[in-house]
């Protein structure tokens, strides 16, 4: 047949090719290729990180306290003579269990809303825009202080808190890219075929507007552990003497004039590193998915 | 090595253009800089009138410099040389004379006196100001209450400068308490123009201006940012002040305040994390002065009227589970008074704050829970007011990872502070700390408000027990007869039960730090251990 | 333009509504009792009870909102009890600190992002397109906090090149005469150079902190859409009619270009006052973000209310004026309206 | 490869491209677009590139230009423009010779226009920047520029924007930017493409009129074989990045040399061939046995059915109207609003009808084409039968049951769903990018076909794709690993899985090149032998509509202007505006 010189493409399978793309963005990419690394070493440090630090993070040692870096405590001590190693270690599995709670929590709020305001239109859309609008009205993390303040400061209201006001911005992405997609050739196709409005929402709609929300989730994921951060140096975060980003930097803060810049400086450092990391991985993700909108 | 060269460069080039700015612009500004005192702080006031609706602790600051009162106390000299406020000699402040007799006091007042409008101070000023403090409810008469003041007709004006203080009862503590900041007198007939049929008491306009006759006025209030005191050169009642004027700055950040003390632009700031009042004093830059809080001190309290902790036995076990030293050392640095580890089954001297004998005994706490019937331990929370984190934080946590290896675990709870008074009004908090301490400075006063079966708001562990009862009224009565015996056997007697009862742990003394620059001097410690502007001298 | 502008108006109003009431319920769940707090320590059962009846707590929430509603139709949002002071008064006298600081924040900013994303675009993979990245990223994703208390440590503690974080002028400095509430532009006006670069000393540090965490969305969004525009078909054109680079770039690709950017300006500004809720609190910034966070720290209603409600309708007057200024820019909007 | 160069001019070419090579670097390291090319335009001379998509006709004018993507350069050749050496001259000389000595216009007129800045400014930045006007007088140049591209009313225009000016008068005003500093080549990249028929003439006539007139030079890049030969002296053919054949215009049809150029000749439809006539010879005659021995003589000998047969599809006043909303786009009347030169006496009608009051019918069997301009209503029309948008009024009949009663969210769901089926324009959007090959072709045997298990399901599928010709290892493929062509034949063997009645095609091959074209047409016109199918084909190209349909409908405006039997609406069209259609279509010199 004379029309049959399709292009060469060497794996038939889908995610062979995508492998394959990865490996050429991230090969290509040296960014994109550290974040991918950085994120590994998060995963890692998320998974085994509480079976290999050389200290109990937990553990106060007083005649140990405010010790900087060295051998012995890599990070330094705290006022309690914990070591900041092995909290900011230990840290990663709350931080990184926050991140991914809350976007996978939003995404399924306020990507599902948005998908179905963007394909149903109508009064769906009404509503969820509607409610995107007022939460956007807020600021947000104003919002999330509001609701973590009068529902309890506990792991579930910071992961709730941080979904909802990430909310707007899941359900506006969803909601632009199924109305693109609402009247195209294959909506329409699949129409033909038989699919009722729903199995069309589902089957055919969500799973091309995925990897759009799979880079957003990368990129919320940094502000999720940001979100939490803050709400902890505010006072909001989670409980002492758990482990955890934010509240490490907010009681370090205090240290820092007086020279213990170690307590804040560190887990700050792994604060920025994990949310540098994920929104580098974002920006990469976009790239293997469509190297032309890399913004 | 050009990156280094460059900062230094730039810190100098900035340096040698920043400092000189308000000298060469304007040497005005280098002179009010003279004469100015510049304080920060962490928070600043909501209300400028004591006896107004919620009015928190700073503003008890400016009420105390804003207003006087018709006495106030004489200073004595610590053996550290710390000017502190002598809790037997009272002065005369509006009064003249005071002349106690055996059912009234009568006050004279000085002619001389008058407030920051021109008008002279009357008698009339001094009924209607304490009739005010018994009226308006909240926390002003509750604490006239405490020295028996509850009713207008206890006070008569006599003649224009003469005031007559009528008791209901013998109470030693009536006159003491017409020296704390409540019983301040207001300018009445300023006042009583802005009064509405609402507000009889006209606290809309108090709590926005002061209206007094007190050695300072303040001229501007930004709240939360700023408050700025001027010097009332009118004022007769004692020596001028030395300082014209203090800006009163909130620095909500102890990082900042430090940095700004440091840096010598702060003259002098109080409420700083103990460890870096620690570090500056030993940086010996600054001039830091620590007192123990009068008739105060930070415990664990417990509540008793549920279990686990109705059981002494478990009470007892918490109060050997106690990391007392840990916490010295990392929550407070040290700079704190113990209450702890006396070596004496009973108290040796009929004086509060004093230590009990509980030390950390791990293995002693362990037996005493399994004797409770808690081999395993059990689960419960401990609560703390975030407000005062600093210290509340790091103490929780010892506390907990000591509890810990006991068998009791216990998750922490922290109280956003505003919420924190409700809690305790609740009474349900299973554990916590929490700080209590009495402006009059009496072992008896202290125990009504915390152990006393009338179950008062700060008897927060719902504690109840006749014989402590009898032993806390009893050195009230005793206190007033004039009994000096019976006073210390009942004193020593409430403070044995409270001790072996150990409804509360109480763990140290907390001290008042105050940071200063050199050049700042006349500091004064006072019960409400807040500034008195007065005696501040700068340079 | 003035039917648009009352279109745009009437679309936020449901907003508005949802953000009164979601507040109002938030802030009836905070934990605390306000009467409790007002009532003082040492208070009784009864004065508590008493109190909370004053403040009509003790009603119903229906009534309770009814009350809030029609109080808040009069202008009057309550009074702080952390503060004592009305929230309307408070708010307008702290909304310039807040806005000075965010405004001058945001102009760093763009000043620093647009350029940045234009350079990065017109040479896309090259190193500068690289660091411009990694280097706008990093500033988004460090905490504001942890910006400002390092940037204080090193430029005030350390250096000593930054004045006090002190709010918003040096102790020894009065304000100038309140005309804007900006002190730039106030002491500017009131021709006092002094007082105009001290305000600016103090503004430096927190405004870079601001700037820092901002320059991420406008340089990605501007490179981007510069992107997208250099690559479409009529900057070609442009090009093929041999018009100058600088033609080609700033008349043709930058005002095409500036549309979505003005757009994600919009969502920054709104973002950044929010993050100033922090950036205030580090360095003691009188404004109305700090004054929020202390309120709900405190369980303070009235402040958090009138706070939210402020920053809604500043939001809304915010779309507004994009949307305006995207009108002037783009005439196809301006017909649509 | 390079062929001889027939007729080459004597004199100095004013363009001379020599050995020209154009490398891309891409993932896949460097990719040669264009490979050793040899093209010269003469003074005056009118010269066609012609070719399939891929075949490096557009990367030569660009680097013609210069105005490569920062990806491409010329990696090999000379360009050599009146003595210049464009491959070395330096960015600013290239700049003075953009515009002023060589200009160009592009596919998209709108998108090739700032969409923010006045017409009429965009064409002063270009006089300004060749120093062809100065501040005084630049004006007054570019409303005369309007006006000799033929723009009414040209001091109005200039003030308009891009959006408030139809698509034949932006290309106008592209053209006028061209044109306005007198250059001496123009290059058209496929100026036209996209637009309907008569205006593509009208704009063609004004190309060719204005460059006679100013003795330019003139390269047109193409797809249209016959647009080419119809308004140029010379056809270049590309292949692949490769010139396969230089030649007289009407030589190329004549007499092709080259293999591909002949296969193109073939393939392009035009007047007296028929549907196997556009295969590659040896297919086309083996097609046309098969045809022969079936009984059927091409597509217009398929009338089988029987007329006094009830229709299958029956359309009785079909209407459907819009709310009409006024965004201005290319309207005059928002124009006049803007301006406020005309006070608008009478509103426009609160609704649009697209389609007004029109009824016709298809039986069984036959081929019914529904031509006619954008914006003419046979979309709506068509996506109506369909039954995804609901009418307005007026009745559809399939089969004797009113299906325009059933609201389209309804029909997905009736077995009625299954015997209408739809072959859409553009294979690729028309394709789920996330299913393979096969699991689209088996979308409606699993929704609406009997239940089956996944083996049978599979085996019907390859069924599928070996009547359409999809080579079976293709079936496991994505979308994106798909030629046009097999992305074209999955969308029919899907249309096809469930044996409708009624296929609907909505220019099933306007995305295609033309050779891919002619081979889905024959695979279409063999389909509907083999299954008896209904086709009502939607399409605005009357050649193609001439070869696979037995009877024509000719819509305007929403309505119904002409009706009949191909050969006698084509042939001896009663109405003008079928005349006027007819005459539009370029004519190769034969």
């Amino acid at each position: 047949m004379s029309d049959a010189t399709a292009t060469p493409a060497a794996p038939t399978h889908g995610i062979g090719a995508i492998l394959r793309h990865a490996q050429y963005v991230i090969g290509e990419n040296k960014v994109t290729g550290f974040a991918f690394g950085l994120f590994l070493l998060i995963v890692l440090a998320a998974l085994i990180g509480p079976y290999i630090v050389p200290h109990d993070p937990l553990a106060s040692n007083t005649s140990a306290a405010l010790q900087g870096p060295s051998a012995k405590y890599w990070f330094g001590t705290d006022q309690l003579g914990r070591d900041v190693f092995s909290r900011v270690i230990v840290a990663t599995r709350l931080d990184f269990a926050i991140a991914i709670f809350s976007v996978a929590l939003v995404f399924l709020m306020g990507g599902l809303a948005g998908v179905a305001a963007g394909f149903f239109g109508g009064w769906t859309d009404r509503i969820v825009s509607r409610i995107a609008d007022t939460i956007m009205a807020f600021p947000l993390f104003v919002l999330a202080m509001g609701i973590v303040a009068a529902l309890g400061n506990t792991v579930e209201n910071i992961i709730l808190a941080t979904a909802i006001v990430n909310f707007p911005l899941y359900a506006r992405i969803a909601r632009a890219e199924a109305n693109v997609r609402r009247e195209a050739g294959f909506v329409q196709a699949a129409r033909l075929s038989g699919n009722g409005e729903f199995r069309i929402l589902l089957g055919h709609i969500l799973p091309n507007i995925m990897p759009i929300m799979v880079v957003q989730m990368s990129l919320t994921m940094g502000y999720a552990i940001l979100n939490a951060a803050g709400l902890s140096f505010i006072g909001l975060g989670v409980r002492p003497p758990t482990p955890e980003w934010g509240i490490m930097v907010a009681e370090g803060a205090a240290f820092m004039v007086s020279g213990e810049w170690w307590i804040a400086f560190f887990p700050g450092l792994a604060l920025m590193l994990a949310v540098f990391c994920f929104n580098l991985l974002g920006d990469g993700l976009r790239d293997i998915i469509d190297p032309q909108r890399r913004t | 090595m050009k990156r280094r060269t460059f900062l230094k460069s730039l810190s100098a080039a900035s340096a040698a253009s920043a400092l000189p700015i308000p000298a060469v612009w304007s040497s005005a500004k280098a002179q009010a800089r003279q004469e100015t005192l510049l304080v920060v702080s962490e928070s600043g006031p909501n209300n400028v009138d004591i006896h107004g609706v919620g009015t928190n602790v700073p503003g008890y600051e400016v009420s105390w410099n804003c207003y006087d009162r018709l006495i106030s106390h004489e200073m004595k000299t610590l053996p550290n040389g710390t000017q502190y406020y002598d809790r037997d000699k009272f002065k005369m402040e509006l009064a003249e004379d005071m002349n106690v007799g055996d059912m009234s006091a009568t006050f004279k007042l000085r002619k001389d006196a008058k407030f920051q409008d021109g008008t002279p101070v009357t008698a009339k000023d001094v009924k209607w100001s304490l009739d005010r403090a018994v009226s308006v409810g909240g926390f002003p008469t509750f604490q006239m209450g405490a020295g028996s003041l509850t009713k207008r007709e206890q006070f008569v004006v006599v003649d224009d400068h003469t005031v007559r203080v009528d008791f209901i009862k013998k109470d030693r503590l009536t006159i003491p308490d017409l020296a704390v900041i409540v019983p301040c007198i207001i300018n009445s007939g300023l006042v009583q123009k802005h009064a509405t049929e609402k507000d009889p008491w006209g606290l809309e306009y108090t709590k926005l201006n002061t209206v007094g006759g007190g050695a300072y006025k303040m001229t501007k209030w930004q709240p939360g940012a700023e408050v700025i005191l001027e010097r009332n050169d009118d004022w007769k009642l004692g020596p001028q002040p030395k300082v014209r004027r203090i800006i009163w700055r909130m620095v909500p950040s102890a990082g900042n305040r430090r940095a700004l003390l440091e840096r010598g632009d702060a003259d002098i700031s109080y409420e700083l994390p103990n460890k870096d009042f620690v570090e500056l004093r030993e940086a010996g830059k600054l001039s830091i002065v620590s007192t123990p809080f009068s008739n105060g001190c930070q415990y664990i309290g417990m509540n008793v009227t549920k279990p686990p902790f109705d059981n002494l036995k478990v009470r007892q076990a918490v109060a050997y589970a106690i990391p007392y030293q840990k916490i010295m050392d990392a929550a407070l640095y040290g700079l704190a008074k113990p209450l702890y580890g006396s070596g004496l089954d009973k108290v040796k001297d009929a004086a509060w704050p004093v230590a009990h004998n509980y030390n950390t005994d791990i293995a002693k706490a362990k037996q005493l829970l399994a004797e409770a019937g808690y081999p395993n331990g059990f689960e419960t929370s401990i609560s703390f007011d975030l407000g005062f984190a600093t210290i509340n934080e790091p103490l929780c946590v010892l506390v907990q990872e000591s509890l810990a290896q006991i068998g009791i675990k216990a998750e922490i709870n922290k109280v956003t502070g505003a919420n924190w008074r409700t809690e305790l009004n609740k009474k349900t908090m299973p554990l916590y700390t929490n700080v209590f301490s009495g402006w009059l400075d009496y072992p008896e006063y202290f125990f009504i408000w915390c152990y006393h079966g009338r179950n008062s708001i700060f008897n927060t562990m719902g504690y109840q027990s006749k014989e402590m009862d009898a032993f806390i009224d009893g050195a009230g009565d005793a206190a007033t007869a004039g009994n000096a015996a019976a006073y210390e056997t009942n004193v020593k007697g409430f403070l044995d039960l409270a001790f072996t009862d150990i409804p509360r742990i109480p763990i140290f003394q907390p001290l008042s730090n105050v940071a200063m620059q050199k050049n700042v001097s006349g500091y004064q410690y006072w019960f409400h251990r807040r500034l008195d502007y007065r005696s501040l001298v700068k340079g | 333009m003035l039917r648009m502008v009352l279109k745009r108006l009437m679309l936020a109003i449901p907003s508005l509504i949802g953000v009164v009431i979601v507040t109002f319920l938030l802030t009836r769940a905070l934990p605390g009792d306000p009467a409790a707090y007002f009532a003082g320590p040492a208070a009784t059962e009864e004065a508590v009870a008493q109190i909370r009846k004053q403040l009509g707590l003790d009603q119903p929430l229906p009534q309770q909102f009814v009350r809030y509603v029609s109080d808040l139709s009069r202008g009057d949002m309550g009074v702080a009890l952390t503060t004592g002071q009305p929230v309307a008064a408070e708010i307008m006298s702290r909304l310039p600190a807040s806005a000075e600081l965010t405004l001058l924040g945001l102009i760093v900013s763009v000043l620093i992002a647009v350029p940045l994303g234009i350079l990065a675009a017109t040479s896309p993979g090259s190193m500068i397109d690289h660091t411009c990245r990694i280097v706008t990223t990093a500033g988004v994703s460090l905490p504001v906090f942890f910006t400002g208390l390092v940037l204080v440590y090193f430029f005030y503690y350390q250096l000593g090149v930054a004045p006090a974080p002190l709010g918003r002028l040096d102790v020894y400095f009065s304000a100038p005469p309140q005309i804007t509430g900006f002190y730039l532009i106030d002491s500017l006006i009131a021709r006092d150079g002094e007082t105009f670069v001290a305000s600016l000393k103090q503004l430096i540090l927190p405004a870079a902190t601001l700037a820092i965490f901002a320059l991420a969305p406008i340089a990605r969004m501007t490179r981007a859409s510069m992107l997208a525009v250099l690559g479409s078909e009529f900057v070609r054109t442009a090009r093929a009619s041999g018009l100058s680079p600088g033609t080609v770039i700033v008349t043709y690709a930058f005002r095409n270009a500036m549309l979505p950017v003005i757009t994600t300006l919009g969502m920054v500004f709104s973002f950044l006052l929010g993050a100033n809720v922090l950036v205030e609190k580090v360095f003691a910034w009188p404004g109305i973000g700090s004054y929020a966070v202390e309120a709900l720290i405190a369980s303070d209603f009235a402040p958090v209310q009138g706070f939210v409600l402020t920053m809604a309708v500043m939001y809304v007057m915010l779309n507004l004026l994009i949307d305006v200024l995207y009108g002037l820019i783009d005439p196809r909007v301006r017909i649509e309206a | 490869m390079t062929a001889a160069i027939p007729n080459a001019p004597a004199e100095v070419p004013l363009l001379d491209v020599r050995d020209l090579t154009v490398e891309f670097s891409t993932r896949r390291g460097a990719v040669q677009a264009v490979k050793h090319v040899d093209v010269t335009v003469g003074k005056g001379e009118t010269v066609a590139i012609v070719g399939e998509s891929g075949s490096g006709k557009s990367v030569t004018s660009y680097a013609v230009m210069r105005i490569l993507d920062r990806a491409g350069r010329i990696a090999d050749g000379t360009i050599t423009f009146g003595g210049v050496d464009v491959g070395k001259a330096g960015e600013r000389e290239m700049r003075d010779l953009r515009g002023r000595e060589i200009s160009m216009i592009f596919q998209n007129p709108r998108a090739a226009l700032n969409p923010i800045r006045k017409v009429g400014h965009q064409i002063e930045d270009v006089l300004r920047q060749h120093a062809q006007a100065g501040s005084d007088d630049s004006k007054a140049k570019a409303i005369a520029i309007l006006e000799q591209v033929r723009i009414a009313r040209p001091d109005e225009r200039y003030h308009a924007f891009p959006f408030e000016l139809s698509g034949g008068m932006c290309q106008r005003v592209v053209i006028a930017l061209a044109l306005a500093c007198r250059p001496q080549l123009l290059i058209a990249d496929e100026p036209t493409t996209g637009l309907d028929v008569t205006t593509q003439k009208t704009v063609m006539d004004l190309v060719v009129e204005l460059t006679r007139q100013r003795g330019m030079s003139t390269i047109l890049i193409t797809h249209d074989l016959g647009l080419a030969a119809a308004y140029c002296d010379r056809v270049v053919v590309m292949e692949k990045g490769r010139v396969v054949e230089t030649a007289n215009s009407h030589a190329i049809f004549s007499a092709p040399n080259h293999p591909y150029t002949r296969k193109l000749v073939r393939a392009t439809p035009r007047l007296g061939v028929t549907l196997s006539d556009l295969l590659p010879e040896e297919e086309g005659v083996a097609r046309k046995a098969s045809r022969a021995s079936n009984g059927a003589n091409g597509a217009n000998g398929a009338g089988h059915a029987s007329s006094d047969e009830q229709p299958l599809l029956v359309v009785e006043g079909l209407v459907k109207e819009y709310p009409r909303k006024d965004t201005g786009g290319g309207s005059l009347k928002s124009l006049f609003k803007r301006n406020g030169a005309a006070t608008a006496p009478e509103g426009p009608p609160p609704v649009f009808r697209a389609v007004d009051g029109i009824s016709f019918s298809v039986r069984r069997g036959e081929s019914v084409g529904l031509v006619g301009e954008s914006g003419c209503g046979k979309s709506t029309t068509s996506t109506m039968v369909m039954r995804l948008i609901d009418k307005t009024g007026g009745q559809i009949l399939f089969d004797g049951e009113d299906i325009g009663a059933i609201p389209a969210r309804q029909f997905a769901r009736l077995p009625l769903r299954k015997r209408i089926q739809m072959v859409f324009q553009d294979p690729t959007e028309s394709l789920n990018p996330r299913f393979t090959a096969v699991r689209a072709i088996a979308d409606p045997i699993l929704r609406m076909g009997e239940s089956m298990s996944a083996k049978a399901v599979r085996a019907r599928c390859e069924e599928l794709a070996t009547q359409v010709g999809l080579p079976l290892e293709f079936l496991d493929r994505f979308p994106h690993q798909l030629s046009g062509g097999q992305k074209a034949r999955v969308g029919i063997a899907r249309a096809i899985a469930l044996k409708p009645d009624l296929v609907i095609l909505d220019e099933p091959t306007a995305a295609l090149d033309v050779s891919v074209q002619a081979v889905v047409l024959n695979l279409l016109q063999d389909l509907k032998e083999q299954l008896g199918m209904s086709y009502l084909f939607v399409s605005h190209d009357l050649n193609v509509v001439r070869l696979l349909c037995d009877r024509v409908i000719v819509m305007q405006a929403g309505r119904i202007v002409e009706e009949g039997p191909t050969e006698k609406v084509l042939g001896a069209p009663a109405a003008a505006y079928t005349r006027e259609l007819l005459s539009a279509i370029p004519h190769p010199p034969l």
